[in-house]
Protein backbone atom coordinates (compact mmCIF):
# COMPACT_ATOMS: atom_id res chain seq x y z
CA UNK A 1 0.00 0.00 0.00
CA UNK A 2 1.55 3.18 -0.90
CA UNK A 3 1.61 6.27 1.48
CA UNK A 4 -0.93 8.95 0.32
CA UNK A 5 -1.57 10.53 3.36
CA UNK A 6 1.19 13.45 4.81
CA UNK A 7 1.13 15.32 8.06
CA UNK A 8 0.48 19.42 6.85
CA UNK A 9 1.09 20.93 3.74
CA UNK A 10 3.05 19.22 0.60
CA UNK A 11 6.46 21.23 0.00
CA UNK A 12 7.23 22.44 -3.40
CA UNK A 13 10.87 20.45 -2.22
CA UNK A 14 8.93 17.06 -1.70
CA UNK A 15 7.12 17.91 -5.38
CA UNK A 16 10.74 18.37 -6.92
CA UNK A 17 11.55 14.96 -5.55
CA UNK A 18 9.54 13.52 -6.76
CA UNK A 19 10.04 14.14 -10.14
CA UNK A 20 13.70 13.70 -10.00
CA UNK A 21 13.05 10.16 -8.67
CA UNK A 22 11.13 9.37 -12.14
CA UNK A 23 14.53 10.68 -14.31
CA UNK A 24 15.96 7.17 -13.63
CA UNK A 25 12.38 5.67 -15.62
CA UNK A 26 13.52 6.08 -19.53
CA UNK A 27 10.63 5.06 -20.75
CA UNK A 28 8.65 8.47 -19.54
CA UNK A 29 8.07 10.75 -21.91
CA UNK A 30 5.37 12.84 -20.46
CA UNK A 31 4.46 13.90 -16.79
CA UNK A 32 1.20 15.53 -15.31
CA UNK A 33 1.16 16.85 -12.19
CA UNK A 34 -2.45 18.50 -10.57
CA UNK A 35 -1.92 20.39 -7.32
CA UNK A 36 -4.98 21.36 -5.42
CA UNK A 37 -3.73 25.30 -3.49
CA UNK A 38 -5.93 26.44 -0.48
CA UNK A 39 -7.65 29.40 -1.72
CA UNK A 40 -8.67 32.58 0.62
CA UNK A 41 -12.17 31.95 -0.17
CA UNK A 42 -14.34 35.11 0.81
CA UNK A 43 -17.16 34.01 3.42
CA UNK A 44 -19.68 36.81 4.09
CA UNK A 45 -16.88 39.36 5.67
CA UNK A 46 -14.63 36.88 6.80
CA UNK A 47 -12.13 35.02 4.36
CA UNK A 48 -10.62 31.15 5.06
CA UNK A 49 -6.87 31.35 6.36
CA UNK A 50 -6.46 27.65 5.94
CA UNK A 51 -8.18 24.50 5.85
CA UNK A 52 -8.01 21.50 8.75
CA UNK A 53 -8.37 17.85 6.91
CA UNK A 54 -9.12 14.38 8.78
CA UNK A 55 -9.96 11.32 6.89
CA UNK A 56 -11.44 7.99 7.65
CA UNK A 57 -8.00 6.43 6.62
CA UNK A 58 -8.56 2.64 6.68
CA UNK A 59 -11.57 3.19 4.05
CA UNK A 60 -9.96 6.05 2.21
CA UNK A 61 -6.87 3.75 1.75
CA UNK A 62 -9.02 1.01 0.34
CA UNK A 63 -10.64 3.41 -1.27
CA UNK A 64 -7.44 4.78 -3.30
CA UNK A 65 -5.94 1.24 -3.83
CA UNK A 66 -9.29 0.74 -6.20
CA UNK A 67 -8.63 3.89 -7.83
CA UNK A 68 -5.21 2.98 -8.65
CA UNK A 69 -6.00 -0.04 -9.98
CA UNK A 70 -8.42 0.97 -12.24
CA UNK A 71 -6.60 3.93 -13.29
CA UNK A 72 -4.00 1.44 -14.75
CA UNK A 73 -6.89 -0.84 -16.34
CA UNK A 74 -8.35 2.56 -17.97
CA UNK A 75 -5.45 4.65 -18.94
CA UNK A 76 -1.47 3.57 -20.75
CA UNK A 77 0.41 5.05 -17.30
CA UNK A 78 3.82 3.97 -16.26
CA UNK A 79 3.37 4.89 -12.50
CA UNK A 80 1.41 7.11 -10.50
CA UNK A 81 1.09 9.02 -6.88
CA UNK A 82 -1.27 10.53 -5.21
CA UNK A 83 -0.86 12.33 -1.63
CA UNK A 84 -2.90 14.17 0.03
CA UNK A 85 -2.66 16.59 3.28
CA UNK A 86 -3.74 15.70 6.86
CA UNK A 87 -3.70 18.48 9.26
CA UNK A 88 -3.34 21.96 8.79
CA UNK A 89 -2.22 23.94 5.49
CA UNK A 90 -2.51 27.30 5.20
CA UNK A 91 -3.85 29.57 2.46
CA UNK A 92 -1.36 29.36 -0.77
CA UNK A 93 -0.16 26.05 0.54
CA UNK A 94 -0.72 22.88 -1.43
CA UNK A 95 -3.08 20.00 0.23
CA UNK A 96 -3.22 17.45 -3.12
CA UNK A 97 -0.46 16.13 -5.55
CA UNK A 98 -1.31 14.19 -8.08
CA UNK A 99 1.13 12.86 -10.45
CA UNK A 100 0.70 10.43 -13.75
CA UNK A 101 3.73 9.49 -16.06
CA UNK A 102 3.30 7.66 -19.11
CA UNK A 103 5.64 6.90 -22.07
CA UNK A 104 3.36 9.13 -24.24
CA UNK A 105 1.62 12.54 -23.55
CA UNK A 106 -2.01 11.47 -24.95
CA UNK A 107 -3.42 10.41 -22.27
CA UNK A 108 -2.05 11.93 -19.10
CA UNK A 109 -4.09 14.55 -18.69
CA UNK A 110 -7.73 12.90 -18.43
CA UNK A 111 -5.73 10.53 -16.52
CA UNK A 112 -4.73 13.29 -14.11
CA UNK A 113 -8.25 15.10 -14.34
CA UNK A 114 -10.09 11.29 -13.33
CA UNK A 115 -8.05 11.24 -10.49
CA UNK A 116 -8.35 14.40 -8.87
CA UNK A 117 -12.41 14.17 -9.74
CA UNK A 118 -12.06 10.15 -8.31
CA UNK A 119 -10.25 11.82 -5.16
CA UNK A 120 -12.69 14.63 -4.74
CA UNK A 121 -15.73 12.38 -4.89
CA UNK A 122 -15.07 8.42 -3.49
CA UNK A 123 -12.18 9.05 -0.81
CA UNK A 124 -13.52 10.16 2.62
CA UNK A 125 -12.14 13.28 3.48
CA UNK A 126 -13.34 16.13 5.00
CA UNK A 127 -11.70 19.91 4.41
CA UNK A 128 -12.98 21.91 8.04
CA UNK A 129 -12.75 25.90 6.82
CA UNK A 130 -10.60 27.93 9.12
CA UNK A 131 -11.52 31.75 9.20
CA UNK A 132 -10.09 35.17 9.79
CA UNK A 133 -12.42 35.37 12.91
CA UNK A 134 -11.38 31.61 13.97
CA UNK A 135 -14.65 30.67 13.27
CA UNK A 136 -15.14 27.52 11.13
CA UNK A 137 -17.30 25.91 8.18
CA UNK A 138 -17.27 22.58 6.58
CA UNK A 139 -15.83 22.59 3.03
CA UNK A 140 -18.56 21.72 0.57
CA UNK A 141 -16.97 20.34 -2.67
CA UNK A 142 -18.69 22.04 -5.81
CA UNK B 1 -19.45 -4.62 20.36
CA UNK B 2 -20.28 -1.67 17.94
CA UNK B 3 -17.77 0.57 16.78
CA UNK B 4 -19.24 3.90 15.54
CA UNK B 5 -17.17 6.53 13.74
CA UNK B 6 -17.83 10.18 13.38
CA UNK B 7 -16.55 12.75 10.88
CA UNK B 8 -16.66 16.15 10.16
CA UNK B 9 -19.65 18.47 11.71
CA UNK B 10 -21.17 15.09 13.33
CA UNK B 11 -17.90 14.40 15.14
CA UNK B 12 -19.09 17.84 16.46
CA UNK B 13 -22.15 16.80 17.41
CA UNK B 14 -21.14 13.70 18.75
CA UNK B 15 -18.20 15.83 20.38
CA UNK B 16 -16.18 12.58 19.60
CA UNK B 17 -14.41 10.95 16.57
CA UNK B 18 -15.43 7.43 17.50
CA UNK B 19 -17.44 5.53 20.03
CA UNK B 20 -18.18 1.67 20.66
CA UNK B 21 -21.81 0.20 22.13
CA UNK B 22 -22.02 -3.02 23.87
CA UNK B 23 -24.65 -4.51 21.44
CA UNK B 24 -24.66 -7.87 20.12
CA UNK B 25 -26.81 -6.82 17.07
CA UNK B 26 -29.37 -4.28 15.98
CA UNK B 27 -30.76 -3.05 13.29
CA UNK B 28 -28.81 -0.12 11.33
CA UNK B 29 -32.23 1.37 11.48
CA UNK B 30 -32.41 1.48 14.95
CA UNK B 31 -29.11 2.25 15.71
CA UNK B 32 -29.48 5.85 13.35
CA UNK B 33 -32.28 6.48 15.60
CA UNK B 34 -30.57 5.56 19.06
CA UNK B 35 -27.58 8.30 17.54
CA UNK B 36 -30.33 10.81 16.60
CA UNK B 37 -31.98 10.90 20.10
CA UNK B 38 -28.52 11.02 21.26
CA UNK B 39 -27.05 13.75 19.16
CA UNK B 40 -29.76 14.87 16.23
CA UNK B 41 -28.00 13.18 13.45
CA UNK B 42 -30.80 13.86 10.92
CA UNK B 43 -30.29 17.25 10.33
CA UNK B 44 -27.09 16.01 8.71
CA UNK B 45 -26.41 14.99 5.29
CA UNK B 46 -24.32 12.03 5.23
CA UNK B 47 -23.70 8.51 4.52
CA UNK B 48 -23.37 5.34 6.38
CA UNK B 49 -20.34 2.66 5.52
CA UNK B 50 -20.71 -0.36 7.41
CA UNK B 51 -17.11 -2.40 7.38
CA UNK B 52 -15.60 0.52 4.91
CA UNK B 53 -17.66 0.56 2.42
CA UNK B 54 -20.48 2.81 1.34
CA UNK B 55 -23.72 0.85 1.86
CA UNK B 56 -27.65 1.75 1.35
CA UNK B 57 -29.28 3.22 4.57
CA UNK B 58 -32.74 1.59 3.27
CA UNK B 59 -31.84 -1.93 2.98
CA UNK B 60 -32.48 -3.37 6.37
CA UNK B 61 -29.31 -3.93 7.44
CA UNK B 62 -28.61 -5.93 10.70
CA UNK B 63 -25.13 -4.74 11.99
CA UNK B 64 -23.65 -7.48 14.44
CA UNK B 65 -20.67 -7.81 17.13
CA UNK B 66 -17.37 -6.26 15.49
CA UNK B 67 -19.20 -4.26 12.92
CA UNK B 68 -17.59 -0.97 12.29
CA UNK B 69 -20.34 2.04 11.64
CA UNK B 70 -18.98 5.05 10.13
CA UNK B 71 -21.04 8.78 9.68
CA UNK B 72 -19.36 10.81 6.61
CA UNK B 73 -20.74 13.53 5.76
CA UNK B 74 -19.73 14.95 2.00
CA UNK B 75 -16.52 14.59 1.21
CA UNK B 76 -14.28 17.76 0.42
CA UNK B 77 -11.33 16.42 -0.18
CA UNK B 78 -8.30 18.21 -2.54
CA UNK C 1 8.25 39.09 -22.81
CA UNK C 2 8.71 36.28 -20.84
CA UNK C 3 11.92 33.77 -20.84
CA UNK C 4 10.87 30.54 -22.49
CA UNK C 5 14.31 28.90 -23.72
CA UNK C 6 16.64 27.64 -21.22
CA UNK C 7 20.10 26.59 -21.95
CA UNK C 8 20.16 22.63 -20.76
CA UNK C 9 17.77 20.34 -18.40
CA UNK C 10 15.24 21.90 -16.83
CA UNK C 11 16.22 21.11 -13.03
CA UNK C 12 13.49 19.57 -10.56
CA UNK C 13 14.84 22.44 -8.42
CA UNK C 14 13.72 25.19 -11.22
CA UNK C 15 9.89 23.77 -11.42
CA UNK C 16 10.43 23.33 -7.22
CA UNK C 17 11.21 27.42 -7.52
CA UNK C 18 8.27 28.16 -9.94
CA UNK C 19 5.80 26.47 -7.76
CA UNK C 20 7.03 28.19 -4.83
CA UNK C 21 6.45 31.40 -6.45
CA UNK C 22 2.92 31.32 -6.32
CA UNK C 23 2.02 30.39 -2.71
CA UNK C 24 1.26 34.29 -2.22
CA UNK C 25 -0.94 34.31 -5.30
CA UNK C 26 -4.41 33.16 -3.29
CA UNK C 27 -6.65 33.28 -5.56
CA UNK C 28 -5.09 30.04 -7.01
CA UNK C 29 -6.92 27.14 -6.25
CA UNK C 30 -5.35 24.26 -8.75
CA UNK C 31 -2.03 24.39 -10.93
CA UNK C 32 -1.49 21.91 -13.86
CA UNK C 33 1.81 21.16 -14.53
CA UNK C 34 2.77 19.43 -17.76
CA UNK C 35 6.56 17.66 -18.36
CA UNK C 36 7.84 16.38 -21.15
CA UNK C 37 10.76 13.90 -20.31
CA UNK C 38 13.15 12.62 -23.01
CA UNK C 39 12.74 9.18 -23.69
CA UNK C 40 15.25 6.19 -25.17
CA UNK C 41 13.40 5.61 -27.79
CA UNK C 42 14.89 2.70 -29.98
CA UNK C 43 15.81 2.98 -33.41
CA UNK C 44 17.14 0.38 -35.24
CA UNK C 45 19.76 -1.50 -33.27
CA UNK C 46 20.61 2.00 -31.49
CA UNK C 47 19.04 3.78 -28.88
CA UNK C 48 18.40 7.55 -28.19
CA UNK C 49 20.59 9.19 -25.72
CA UNK C 50 20.01 13.05 -25.88
CA UNK C 51 18.01 15.24 -27.85
CA UNK C 52 20.28 18.80 -28.89
CA UNK C 53 17.43 21.45 -29.02
CA UNK C 54 17.69 24.06 -31.40
CA UNK C 55 15.15 27.38 -32.30
CA UNK C 56 14.43 30.25 -34.62
CA UNK C 57 14.13 32.31 -31.28
CA UNK C 58 13.06 35.55 -32.51
CA UNK C 59 10.06 33.64 -34.48
CA UNK C 60 9.71 31.33 -31.80
CA UNK C 61 9.47 34.75 -29.68
CA UNK C 62 6.63 35.86 -31.24
CA UNK C 63 4.14 32.77 -31.69
CA UNK C 64 4.72 32.11 -28.11
CA UNK C 65 3.71 35.99 -27.63
CA UNK C 66 0.36 34.99 -29.85
CA UNK C 67 0.08 31.70 -27.95
CA UNK C 68 -0.08 33.60 -24.68
CA UNK C 69 -2.71 35.82 -25.19
CA UNK C 70 -4.48 33.20 -26.99
CA UNK C 71 -5.05 31.22 -23.96
CA UNK C 72 -5.43 34.08 -21.70
CA UNK C 73 -8.66 34.83 -23.58
CA UNK C 74 -9.50 30.63 -24.08
CA UNK C 75 -9.21 29.90 -20.34
CA UNK C 76 -9.75 31.75 -17.08
CA UNK C 77 -6.43 31.48 -16.10
CA UNK C 78 -4.63 33.70 -12.98
CA UNK C 79 -1.42 32.85 -14.92
CA UNK C 80 0.66 30.43 -17.04
CA UNK C 81 4.45 29.78 -18.08
CA UNK C 82 5.75 27.89 -20.88
CA UNK C 83 9.77 26.96 -20.53
CA UNK C 84 11.43 24.71 -23.04
CA UNK C 85 15.24 23.46 -23.23
CA UNK C 86 18.07 24.26 -26.18
CA UNK C 87 21.13 22.61 -26.37
CA UNK C 88 21.88 19.25 -24.95
CA UNK C 89 19.28 17.63 -22.82
CA UNK C 90 19.94 13.60 -21.97
CA UNK C 91 17.60 10.73 -21.61
CA UNK C 92 15.34 10.87 -18.16
CA UNK C 93 16.18 14.60 -18.00
CA UNK C 94 12.91 17.28 -18.61
CA UNK C 95 13.18 19.84 -21.95
CA UNK C 96 9.39 21.03 -21.73
CA UNK C 97 7.75 22.59 -18.77
CA UNK C 98 4.27 23.94 -18.92
CA UNK C 99 2.49 25.86 -15.85
CA UNK C 100 -1.31 26.88 -15.85
CA UNK C 101 -2.76 27.95 -12.52
CA UNK C 102 -5.99 28.69 -12.33
CA UNK C 103 -8.90 29.45 -9.37
CA UNK C 104 -10.49 26.47 -10.27
CA UNK C 105 -9.20 22.93 -11.69
CA UNK C 106 -12.62 22.62 -14.28
CA UNK C 107 -10.46 24.21 -17.30
CA UNK C 108 -6.73 23.59 -16.21
CA UNK C 109 -6.00 20.33 -17.88
CA UNK C 110 -7.40 21.60 -20.77
CA UNK C 111 -5.76 24.03 -21.06
CA UNK C 112 -2.68 22.70 -20.41
CA UNK C 113 -3.25 20.05 -23.08
CA UNK C 114 -3.98 23.28 -25.42
CA UNK C 115 -0.76 24.97 -24.66
CA UNK C 116 1.44 21.72 -25.04
CA UNK C 117 -0.50 21.34 -28.44
CA UNK C 118 0.26 24.55 -29.84
CA UNK C 119 4.25 24.57 -29.15
CA UNK C 120 4.32 21.46 -30.36
CA UNK C 121 2.54 22.54 -33.41
CA UNK C 122 3.06 26.11 -33.95
CA UNK C 123 7.13 26.92 -32.51
CA UNK C 124 9.79 26.47 -34.47
CA UNK C 125 11.49 24.42 -32.35
CA UNK C 126 13.79 21.45 -33.81
CA UNK C 127 15.24 18.29 -31.91
CA UNK C 128 18.01 16.45 -33.26
CA UNK C 129 18.27 13.01 -31.78
CA UNK C 130 21.33 11.64 -30.53
CA UNK C 131 22.07 8.40 -30.73
CA UNK C 132 24.17 5.51 -28.74
CA UNK C 133 26.74 5.14 -31.84
CA UNK C 134 26.93 9.37 -32.00
CA UNK C 135 24.85 9.41 -35.41
CA UNK C 136 21.54 11.25 -35.12
CA UNK C 137 18.25 11.88 -37.06
CA UNK C 138 16.20 14.80 -36.68
CA UNK C 139 13.33 14.66 -34.25
CA UNK C 140 10.06 13.92 -35.58
CA UNK C 141 6.82 14.91 -33.75
CA UNK C 142 3.78 12.74 -33.18
CA UNK D 1 20.98 42.22 -49.00
CA UNK D 2 18.39 39.56 -47.94
CA UNK D 3 19.49 36.84 -44.74
CA UNK D 4 18.52 33.26 -45.16
CA UNK D 5 18.77 31.46 -42.08
CA UNK D 6 18.33 27.75 -42.12
CA UNK D 7 17.41 25.28 -39.35
CA UNK D 8 17.59 21.04 -38.60
CA UNK D 9 18.73 18.89 -41.76
CA UNK D 10 18.68 22.09 -43.74
CA UNK D 11 20.86 23.64 -41.97
CA UNK D 12 22.99 20.67 -42.01
CA UNK D 13 22.78 20.23 -45.63
CA UNK D 14 24.11 24.14 -46.17
CA UNK D 15 26.57 24.01 -43.78
CA UNK D 16 25.36 27.15 -42.32
CA UNK D 17 22.98 28.26 -39.66
CA UNK D 18 22.45 31.46 -42.03
CA UNK D 19 23.73 33.24 -44.98
CA UNK D 20 23.01 36.33 -46.61
CA UNK D 21 22.98 37.49 -50.57
CA UNK D 22 23.95 40.75 -51.34
CA UNK D 23 20.33 41.47 -54.02
CA UNK D 24 17.87 44.12 -54.03
CA UNK D 25 15.40 42.16 -55.09
CA UNK D 26 14.13 38.62 -56.30
CA UNK D 27 10.85 36.58 -56.31
CA UNK D 28 11.07 33.75 -53.68
CA UNK D 29 10.40 31.18 -56.00
CA UNK D 30 13.60 31.90 -57.85
CA UNK D 31 15.41 32.27 -54.66
CA UNK D 32 14.02 28.38 -53.84
CA UNK D 33 15.46 27.75 -56.68
CA UNK D 34 18.40 29.22 -56.20
CA UNK D 35 19.25 27.28 -52.67
CA UNK D 36 17.75 24.03 -54.34
CA UNK D 37 21.05 24.38 -56.50
CA UNK D 38 22.98 25.03 -54.36
CA UNK D 39 22.02 22.89 -51.40
CA UNK D 40 19.42 20.30 -52.52
CA UNK D 41 17.39 21.34 -50.43
CA UNK D 42 14.05 20.56 -52.56
CA UNK D 43 14.46 17.02 -51.15
CA UNK D 44 13.40 18.18 -47.45
CA UNK D 45 10.15 18.60 -46.15
CA UNK D 46 9.71 22.46 -45.06
CA UNK D 47 7.80 25.51 -44.46
CA UNK D 48 9.18 29.38 -45.03
CA UNK D 49 8.69 32.44 -43.08
CA UNK D 50 9.48 35.35 -44.02
CA UNK D 51 9.97 38.08 -41.46
CA UNK D 52 9.21 35.37 -39.58
CA UNK D 53 5.70 34.85 -40.23
CA UNK D 54 5.09 31.65 -42.21
CA UNK D 55 4.21 31.88 -45.71
CA UNK D 56 2.75 30.20 -48.68
CA UNK D 57 5.51 29.56 -51.50
CA UNK D 58 3.13 29.62 -54.29
CA UNK D 59 1.73 33.49 -53.40
CA UNK D 60 4.28 34.91 -56.00
CA UNK D 61 5.96 36.79 -53.33
CA UNK D 62 8.69 39.53 -54.12
CA UNK D 63 11.59 39.90 -51.48
CA UNK D 64 13.09 42.76 -51.17
CA UNK D 65 16.18 44.32 -49.20
CA UNK D 66 16.44 43.28 -45.44
CA UNK D 67 13.77 40.63 -45.71
CA UNK D 68 14.58 37.48 -43.31
CA UNK D 69 13.68 34.58 -45.06
CA UNK D 70 14.01 30.95 -43.12
CA UNK D 71 13.80 27.77 -43.94
CA UNK D 72 12.15 25.57 -41.32
CA UNK D 73 11.92 21.98 -41.45
CA UNK D 74 9.15 20.17 -39.65
CA UNK D 75 8.71 21.21 -35.81
CA UNK D 76 9.63 19.32 -33.16
CA UNK D 77 9.46 21.03 -29.81
CA UNK D 78 8.94 18.92 -26.66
Amino acid sequence: MKKVFLEGAISSAFIADSIAKHQSKHSIGAHNIFLGQVRADEVGDQKVVAIEYTTYEEMANEKLHEIREAAFEKFDLTCLHIYHSLGTVKVGEICIFVFVSSPRRKQVYEATEWLVNKVKEEVPIFGKEILDNEEHQWKVNS
Amino acid sequence: MITINYFGNIAEAAQSDSETLDLKSMSLEDLLELLDSKYGIKKFQFQVAVNRKIISTKQGLSLSDRDEIALLPPFSGG
